[in-house]
């Protein structure tokens, strides 16, 4: 296009308006939750393949299950993530939730399971709520705050165990059955994680709040500046974490049917692992709970595949290592691509 | 009764009174103009209005009630809209969404209508004559695409007080033309304005009143057709300030600096030329014309696809601004905050960073020579301080610039290249810059300007080079170069000067 | 000093002192537990043994130990404790080795040390005190998977971690056990690690079922194994189609018997362990015995031990455990 | 956040009126000053109230304990401060511990195995900034990623075997103290690096660099300073100097194994953030990191000899860590409101 047609006065950039790096933010989005159902396809592909048993429906549901609490888990993180803060201390609040809720059913057995939902719920987002003041009304560095209340909650969590384990035959009957129940052939627990997907994702995308989270991740003075009440939304990122890891903390009671005061410990670095993987960037602004799913779904099939593949127990653990470290780099690879195609950078002149 | 009314607002930062017992008040329907050196205290004043903070003493009245502005949110609830100095956008973010955060459009059950989001900024940069793509990422505009971002922002919001910090700083001439087509729309349906420029031109043809600050408290407010832009400034400054553009002829050496058909896939093609000592070479053009680009390809900020660098003679390897730094190159980038300066380090680390190994003894730093160097460094470009070891973050933005040319001319470079070096920066200092380059110049320097500002290009180069869209269409001597030839080449249109 | 001084003094010179069969227990012995972990409940229990009988002979009974079972943490409680001058230290190795220097110190401070559930190496403490001797447990798991499952086919084993050494002593005992002419038909096709966690256990479980369509049974010489391959089998197609067994709590187990996914386990009590344990340390640190093979002491309620070779006692044939029993057992 | 906290402190509230004695004043309260301070109680108070804590066995082992952490927490600082993070250290000295094992078993000399071991490290350090650097990747995912493989790895080399038979000299080495007191060797090799990171940090261009990248890349690279080589190096560092970790962990606990030093990350981690080390770069000295795990490392010792309880153990470092966070900026932000409120 030539400039010399356009009138006076003279308009800057006569071409069609640029559309830079990244232009439609929805096309990146998808490319990069692309790459990792992509990594996610190569693997059940390869695991299949040497061996079909992979695709029964009792190993499709197994995945699903096992993948639960980690996408339950990696959404809440999100939350945290996007706004350039994280939440380590969810293994030890699962931990607590967990056995509050053990100790709950076994004390009182006659709990009905919504109202044991609630209480590891409500139990994991008073977690949140210490996490949440201290960061935000101390406005400290939440690595530093959730490492240490990982800290203190696994102590709190241990203190209150004392050694003791909750087993399966503590916990009433229609509790366990919650945990491997299905519906339509598919687990509730994987439902339930579902549908905190879709209501947190759906909130990240589509409201103001969940906005303001992505706003507050990128550029947290400017967030100031435009009036977003940064503290209070933080607060509610961390209080949603936390009661999300809580959540799982009571799913985790219900699949395993045995609690004691060790359960969840570590599962913080698969957590971020996970919400990586899904191209949920570590400081904060962008990544959606959808990626972070999907990266909780990918690093769960990786573990039941090394099993399935019976690849060297001594193997496993380096493999998952590399198998996380190729899909970053996937991730990388194809948000490079898409920067890079060509038709979105600035026309030249006669070019 | 004014719209606006600031009564003896005090405020200080610690020892620092940035603002002191300053009174004044904004009209319906005027444009009302605040002016004073770097560090006077203007933004300190805006970010009052702001909200971001409040008067330690004094108060703000709307409509004559007084106002408690606590925080962004109730300054933007009581109808003030600002346009801080410093561009403050989520890199992460669509365009669209950065204007409108906080207020997208919904539609049913509270769900952001992203197609009205979009439209909505269409309509927005239509009237402002913004050519970006509402949908890209904030991340990568340039200085001047941000700043009209801004002005999008708060345009966008229904307020009856529009509060502008330097809105024009990076702008050229075109563009603020368009803005001031807005803000004289804006006035003639009842808002009041807040401007602040340092650019005189501006303020005399949009304002209709002018408040002179200086260290912080009022010296002045006159209707605009009773001040002339001398006396202004004697307010401002406190003496008469010398010619502008004192650039003197030289005779130009031998080439130091030669460009060779340099190409980035994209970005910029085939650009080609040099620059000989003694000389000012400005590089003129439109915003986005690829200047930027240009000079930091050169430095070796960025990479380039093709041509070569030059520096007396020696072949500059690409991609390393140590080397270019080590043959004698300095780049004064265009943005401050994000490439210039490490705002939360010390004045003082800041101005040595460039050449510590040259304050070493026996390799180590013992802090003596950098406070030194620094303090030197300071006095010579005026800058204003607190303390050298304050985070640079707490200097006005005209003097931040300063502490990045300190930091660059302090290397002794043979070849300077500055991108917008007076961009934010006051008259009298403005001065003082100009006459250090004319007289680094003399000395044999090699200077590479880009500046947006047609007057500053007319006034100080031998040489003027005029980039449109990646390349060079034009190069122009001092006595070619006019307004007229250096907008034809920067714009394309028929007439250009070859 | 050095530890390494320490090493010939400590050890050495217990060895050469003479035992007095009939010196009495003596009073106020301060004994310290120290578990692997603590907050483990398969600890939690031993050491409550090991209270009960510090009680009886009226010593000062305390447990304390690291949160994550690992050695370098044990190590600095065991110079804690040495430094306090604690009579008896009964401890369960994470590590043989890397324990060792520290226990040796503690000795030629003069503490007696008794290892339980997990020996550390022979030259660095006084006296194991083993839960049954490893031949016993490979011999009853094999035992029962081999009932279980009939007599033939294919099983596979469901471990901790892959360099647990107790179950690879017993992993490697029980492959000699199933190279007997008896067990012919029964085919041990993999090892597979669950790494002591509820998450890979189950995720090695089912890998499992995937990999060998046939399975016939999983034999899991581990508690936490042990409870989440119960646990996934009762709640997939598998139930009462793959046996299963090992070593695990009735406890944990109580709902597993009950619902028909296992017939029988087996496991001694931890609580007599660690019971044993506490009478053997006194017996030490009274100077009843040195550690030497041969002599006996009197373990409470429990009665007379014999020292076996190179200084373990052993506590007797384990349990096991079925719908019939189980009741009567609350640990 | 703490970019933007400290931002925002320097708007709310900067020092107070700037006389010579505030000044001082301000430099008192500077955050290693105060983990110094807390360090220099901790050994006061439990000198006087927990038996067997001042005596130089038990000093000894305190040292010795906090040997690894220390000698980690070193280069992890530099990187810390560039804005990156190193969670693989405590993989790598597994992993480097693994293969001394192996190397041992095939019958290399040990000074041979101890020089490839260090070598090792180095290599999976620049393995991660290879990683970070050269292909962009953020550092925290790198590093939680071969945190997994170097671990993996560690097994795959000696699996379930652990390697004891170090000749007895070597590991008696480990754990000597100098002239028979209570200062372990491994302790002064472990202070004389430190010096060599505090000069380096401190004193000399490069280090002053790796708080301007730390701060602000961008500036940094516009200034010329080689960014990506400076956190490579560092990387490169971490790693051996965590494989010289390694070398020590296996000589001191006389046993090579591929779990060594499981979570220890965490411990680093931590000692750093409490010596006052912004997470997000930029910030933070080496005086105050070593003070950080000296008082850990004390807190744990003489909470261990007056028979605290773990659970309560880890309660208490959690609350530390927190705390060494939110007071200060309490103080601050309650400053800052002062004065706002004062009547003029
Ligand atoms: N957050 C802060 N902390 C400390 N001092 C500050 C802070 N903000 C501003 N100041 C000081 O207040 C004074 C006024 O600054 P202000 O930014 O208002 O100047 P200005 O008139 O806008 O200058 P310029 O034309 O350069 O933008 C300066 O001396 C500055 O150093
Ligand atoms: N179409 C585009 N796609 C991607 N990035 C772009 C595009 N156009 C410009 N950019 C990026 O935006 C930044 C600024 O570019 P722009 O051309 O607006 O400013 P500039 O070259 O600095 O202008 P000036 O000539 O005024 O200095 C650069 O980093 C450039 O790479
Ligand atoms: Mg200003
Ligand atoms: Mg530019």
């Amino acid at each position: 296009m030539s400039a010399a047609d356009t009138a006076s006065p003279p308009r800057r950039r006569p071409t069609s308006p640029r559309s830079g790096r990244g232009g439609g933010l929805g096309r990146l989005g998808a490319a990069r939750e692309l790459g990792v159902l992509l990594a996610l396809a190569a693997l059940v592909a390869v695991t299949a393949a040497s061996n079909s048993r992979f695709l029964s429906a009792q190993s499709i549901q197994d995945v699903l299950l096992s993948a639960a609490i980690l996408v339950v888990l990696a959404v809440g993180q999100t939350l945290v993530i996007v706004t350039r803060n994280i939440d380590l201390s969810v293994g030890s609040v699962l931990g607590l939730a967990a056995f509050g809720t053990g100790e709950l059913l076994s004390s009182a057995p006659g709990t009905p399971i919504p109202l044991a939902l609630l209480f590891g719920l409500g139990l994991g987002a008073l977690c949140g709520v210490v996490n949440g003041a201290l960061i935000a009304a101390a406005r400290v560095p939440a690595l530093v705050i959730t490492l240490g209340t990982l800290y203190v909650f696994r102590g709190v969590d241990h203190s209150w165990a004392a050694g003791e384990q909750i087993n399966a035959a503590d916990m009433p009957r229609g509790f366990l059955d919650f945990g491997t129940a299905t519906l339509l052939g598919v687990p509730v627990l994987a439902l339930l994680a579902v549908a905190v997907l879709a209501v947190v994702a759906t909130y990240l995308r589509s409201y103001r709040g969940g906005r303001e989270l992505y706003a507050i991740g990128s550029e947290p003075t400017a967030a100031r500046l435009s009036g977003i009440p940064v503290g209070r939304r933080v607060f509610g990122a961390f209080v949603v974490s936390g009661a999300l890891a809580g959540l799982a903390g009571v799913l985790h009671a219900a699949r395993f049917g045995t609690v004691d005061a060790t359960v969840g410990t570590g599962i913080e670095l698969q957590v971020v692992a996970a919400a990586v993987v899904g191209g949920v960037a570590i400081f904060g602004g962008s990544g959606s709970a959808y990626g972070a799913a999907l990266g909780a779904l990918l690093l769960t099939t990786i573990g039941s595949s090394l099993a399935v593949l019976r690849v060297d127990p001594f193997w496993q653990q380096a493999v998952v290592g590399g198998l996380i470290l190729a899909a970053i780099g996937l991730d990388r690879l194809l948000a490079a691509r898409v920067a890079g195609r060509p038709g979105r950078r600035r026309v030249l002149h006669g070019a | 009764m004014p719209l606006l009314q600031l009564r003896e607002v005090t405020k200080s930062f610690g020892p620092v009174a940035a603002v002191r017992g300053v009174s004044f008040s904004l009209q319906a329907g005027r444009v009302h103009a605040l002016v004073g050196e770097n560090g006077a205290g203007k933004s300190t004043i805006v970010k009052m209005l702001a909200g971001v903070h409040q008067p330690d003493t004094g108060g703000i009245e709307l409509d004559g009630r007084p106002a408690r502005l606590g925080g962004p949110a109730a300054a933007r609830d009581a109808g003030i809209a600002v346009i801080y100095q410093e561009p403050t956008l989520f890199p992460d973010l669509s365009v669209a969404e950065n204007i409108f955060m906080g207020r997208q459009p919904t539609a049913r059950f509270g769900r952001v209508d992203r197609a009205a989001l979009r439209a909505a900024t269409a309509r927005l940069f239509e009237r402002l004559g913004v050519a970006v793509d509402p949908e890209r990422q904030a991340r990568g505009l340039s200085i001047a695409d941000q700043q009209l971002v801004e002005i999008a922002k708060a345009l966008s919001v229904d307020a009856r007080v529009f509060v502008m910090d330097e809105p024009t700083a990076a702008l050229s001439g075109v563009e603020v033309e368009r803005l001031f087509a807005v803000v004289r729309g804006l006035c003639e349906r009842g808002a009041a304005v807040l401007f602040i420029s340092h650019r005189f031109d501006e303020v005399f043809s949009l304002c209709d009143h002018i408040t002179v600050l200086r260290d912080g408290a009022w010296v002045s407010t006159d209707p605009t057709a009773d001040v002339t832009p001398d006396t202004v400034v004697r307010r401002m400054v406190g003496r008469d300030v010398a010619a502008l553009f004192p650039k003197e002829d030289t005779e130009p050496g031998e080439t130091v600096l030669e460009v060779r058909g340099l190409g980035r896939a994209g970005v910029f093609e085939d650009v080609g030329f040099s620059v000989r000592a003694g000389e000012i070479v400005a590089l003129a053009g439109l915003v986005g014309a690829g200047r930027s680009e240009v000079v930091r390809a050169v430095f070796g900020v960025d990479r380039y696809d093709a041509g070569e660098v030059r520096v007396a003679g020696r072949r500059l390897p690409p991609g390393s601004p140590a080397r270019a730094m080590a043959a004698g190159i300095a780049l004064v980038p265009e943005d401050r905050r994000q490439q210039g300066l490490v705002m939360e380090l010390s004045i003082e680390r800041n101005a040595t960073l460039t050449r510590l190994r040259r304050l070493t003894r026996f390799g180590l730093l013992t802090g003596g020579g950098e406070r030194r160097s620094a303090a030197e460094w300071a006095d010579r470009l005026q800058v204003r301080y607190g303390r050298l070891a304050d985070p640079v973050a707490t200097l006005s933005g005209g003097n931040q610039q300063k502490v990045v040319l300190a930091k660059w001319l302090a290397t002794g470079p043979r070849v300077l290249i500055v991108d917008e070096p007076t961009r934010g920066i006051d008259v009298g200092t403005k001065a003082e810059v100009h006459r250090t380059m004319s007289r680094l110049a003399g000395e044999g320097l090699a200077v590479l300007m880009v500046s947006s500002e047609l007057p500053e290009v007319l006034g100080m180069a031998d040489r003027v080079l005029v980039m449109r869209e990646g390349r060079i269409t034009a190069g122009l001597s001092r006595r070619e170069a006019t307004e007229e030839s250096v907008m034809f080449a920067a714009t394309g249109q028929a007439g250009a000067v070859a | 000093t050095t530890r390494g001084d320490d090493e010939e003094g400590g050890g050495g010179d217990r060895a050469t002192a003479e035992a007095d069969p009939d010196a009495p227990l003596a009073e106020g012995l301060a004994v310290a537990f120290l578990p692997k972990q603590v907050n483990n409940p398969y600890f939690t229990v031993a050491d409550a043994g090991g209270a009960t009988a510090v009680e009886e002979f009226a010593g000062e009974y305390k447990e304390v130990g690291p949160s994550e079972a690992s050695a370098s943490s044990q190590v600095s409680y065991v110079n804690t404790l040495s430094q306090q001058g604690t009579d008896v230290i009964v401890t369960a190795a994470n590590d043989p080795n890397a324990v060792c220097g520290a226990l040796n110190g503690a000795r030629s401070a003069g503490a007696s040390v008794v290892t339980f559930d997990s020996d550390a190496s022979p030259e660095c403490r006084d006296l194991f005190v083993n839960q049954a001797t490893a031949e016993g447990i490979a011999e009853i798991q094999v035992q029962l998977i081999a009932e279980q499952i009939g007599g033939a086919g294919q099983i596979a084993i469901l471990s901790a971690t892959p360099n647990a050494t107790n179950q690879n002593t017993w992993i490697g005992l029980m492959e000699e056990e199933l190279a007997k002419p008896e067990y012919a038909d029964i085919e041990l096709v993999t090892v597979a690690y669950g790494n002591d966690e509820d998450e890979k256990s189950f995720q090695e479980t089912q890998g499992l079922l995937r990999s060998y369509p046939d399975l016939a049974g999983i034999v899991s010489p581990t508690t936490v194994g042990l409870a989440a391959a119960a646990r996934y089998l009762s709640g997939s197609e598998y139930r009462g189609e793959v046996a299963l067994t090992g070593l695990g709590t009735p406890n944990q187990m109580r709902e597993f018997v009950a619902d028909g996914t296992v017939e029988s386990f087996a496991l001694w009590d931890p609580a007599d362990l660690g019971y044993l344990a506490a009478y053997a340390g006194a017996a030490l640190a009274s100077g009843q015995i040195t550690g030497s093979e041969g002599e006996t002491f009197t373990a409470g309620e429990l009665g007379e031990y014999e020292v076996g070779a190179d200084g373990v006692v052993v506590l007797g044939p384990p349990t096991v455990f079925d719908a019939g029993n189980i009741d009567e057992f609350d640990f | 956040m703490v970019r933007d906290t400290l931002y925002a402190r320097s708007q709310d509230a900067p020092a107070d009126r700037g006389t010579a004695r505030t000044n001082r004043l301000a430099a008192l309260v500077r955050w290693e000053t105060a983990v110094v301070l807390a360090l220099l109680l901790v050994v006061v108070g439990a000198s006087l109230g927990v038996d067997g804590f001042a005596d130089g066995r038990n000093a000894e082992f305190l040292l010795l304990d906090a040997v690894a952490v220390l000698l980690i927490a070193l280069p992890v600082t530099l990187v810390v401060i560039t804005g990156e993070i190193d969670l693989s250290v405590a993989s790598t000295l597994g992993l480097c511990s693994a293969v001394m094992g192996q190397l041992w078993l095939s019958g290399w000399p040990l000074e041979l195995i101890v020089v490839a071991a260090i070598a090792l490290g180095a290599v999976l350090g620049a393995v991660n900034g290879l990683f970070v650097t050269g292909f962009g990747l953020p550092s925290l995912a790198v590093t939680i990623g071969t945190l997994a493989a170097y671990r993996g790895l560690a097994f795959v080399v000696l699996g379930d075997q652990a390697v004891a038979d170090f000749p007895t000299d070597w590991t008696r080495a480990a754990a000597d103290t100098v002239a028979g007191g209570a200062l372990p060797w491994a302790m002064v090799i472990a202070l004389v690096l430190a010096v060599g990171f505090g000069v380096t940090l401190h004193l000399t261009p490069f280090g002053r660099q790796l708080y301007a990248i730390g701060n602000n890349a961008q500036a940094a690279a516009f200034t010329g300073i080689p960014v990506a080589r400076a956190k490579f190096w560092l990387f490169v560092a971490s790693g051996a100097v965590a494989g010289l970790a390694g070398v020590y962990w296996t000589l001191r606990y006389a046993s090579a194994r591929a779990d060594n030093g499981e979570g220890l990350e965490l411990s680093v981690v931590a000692a750093v953030l409490l010596g006052g080390v912004s997470i997000f770069g930029g910030r933070g000295t080496l005086l105050g990191v070593l003070a950080g795990v000296l008082l850990l490392a004390t807190l744990r010792n003489a909470l261990q000899l007056a028979d605290v309880r773990a659970d309560t153990l880890d309660i208490v470092t959690g609350v530390l860590l927190i705390a060494s966070v939110v007071v200060p900026n309490v103080v601050a932000l309650a400053r800052a409101r002062r004065r706002r409120g004062r009547p003029t």
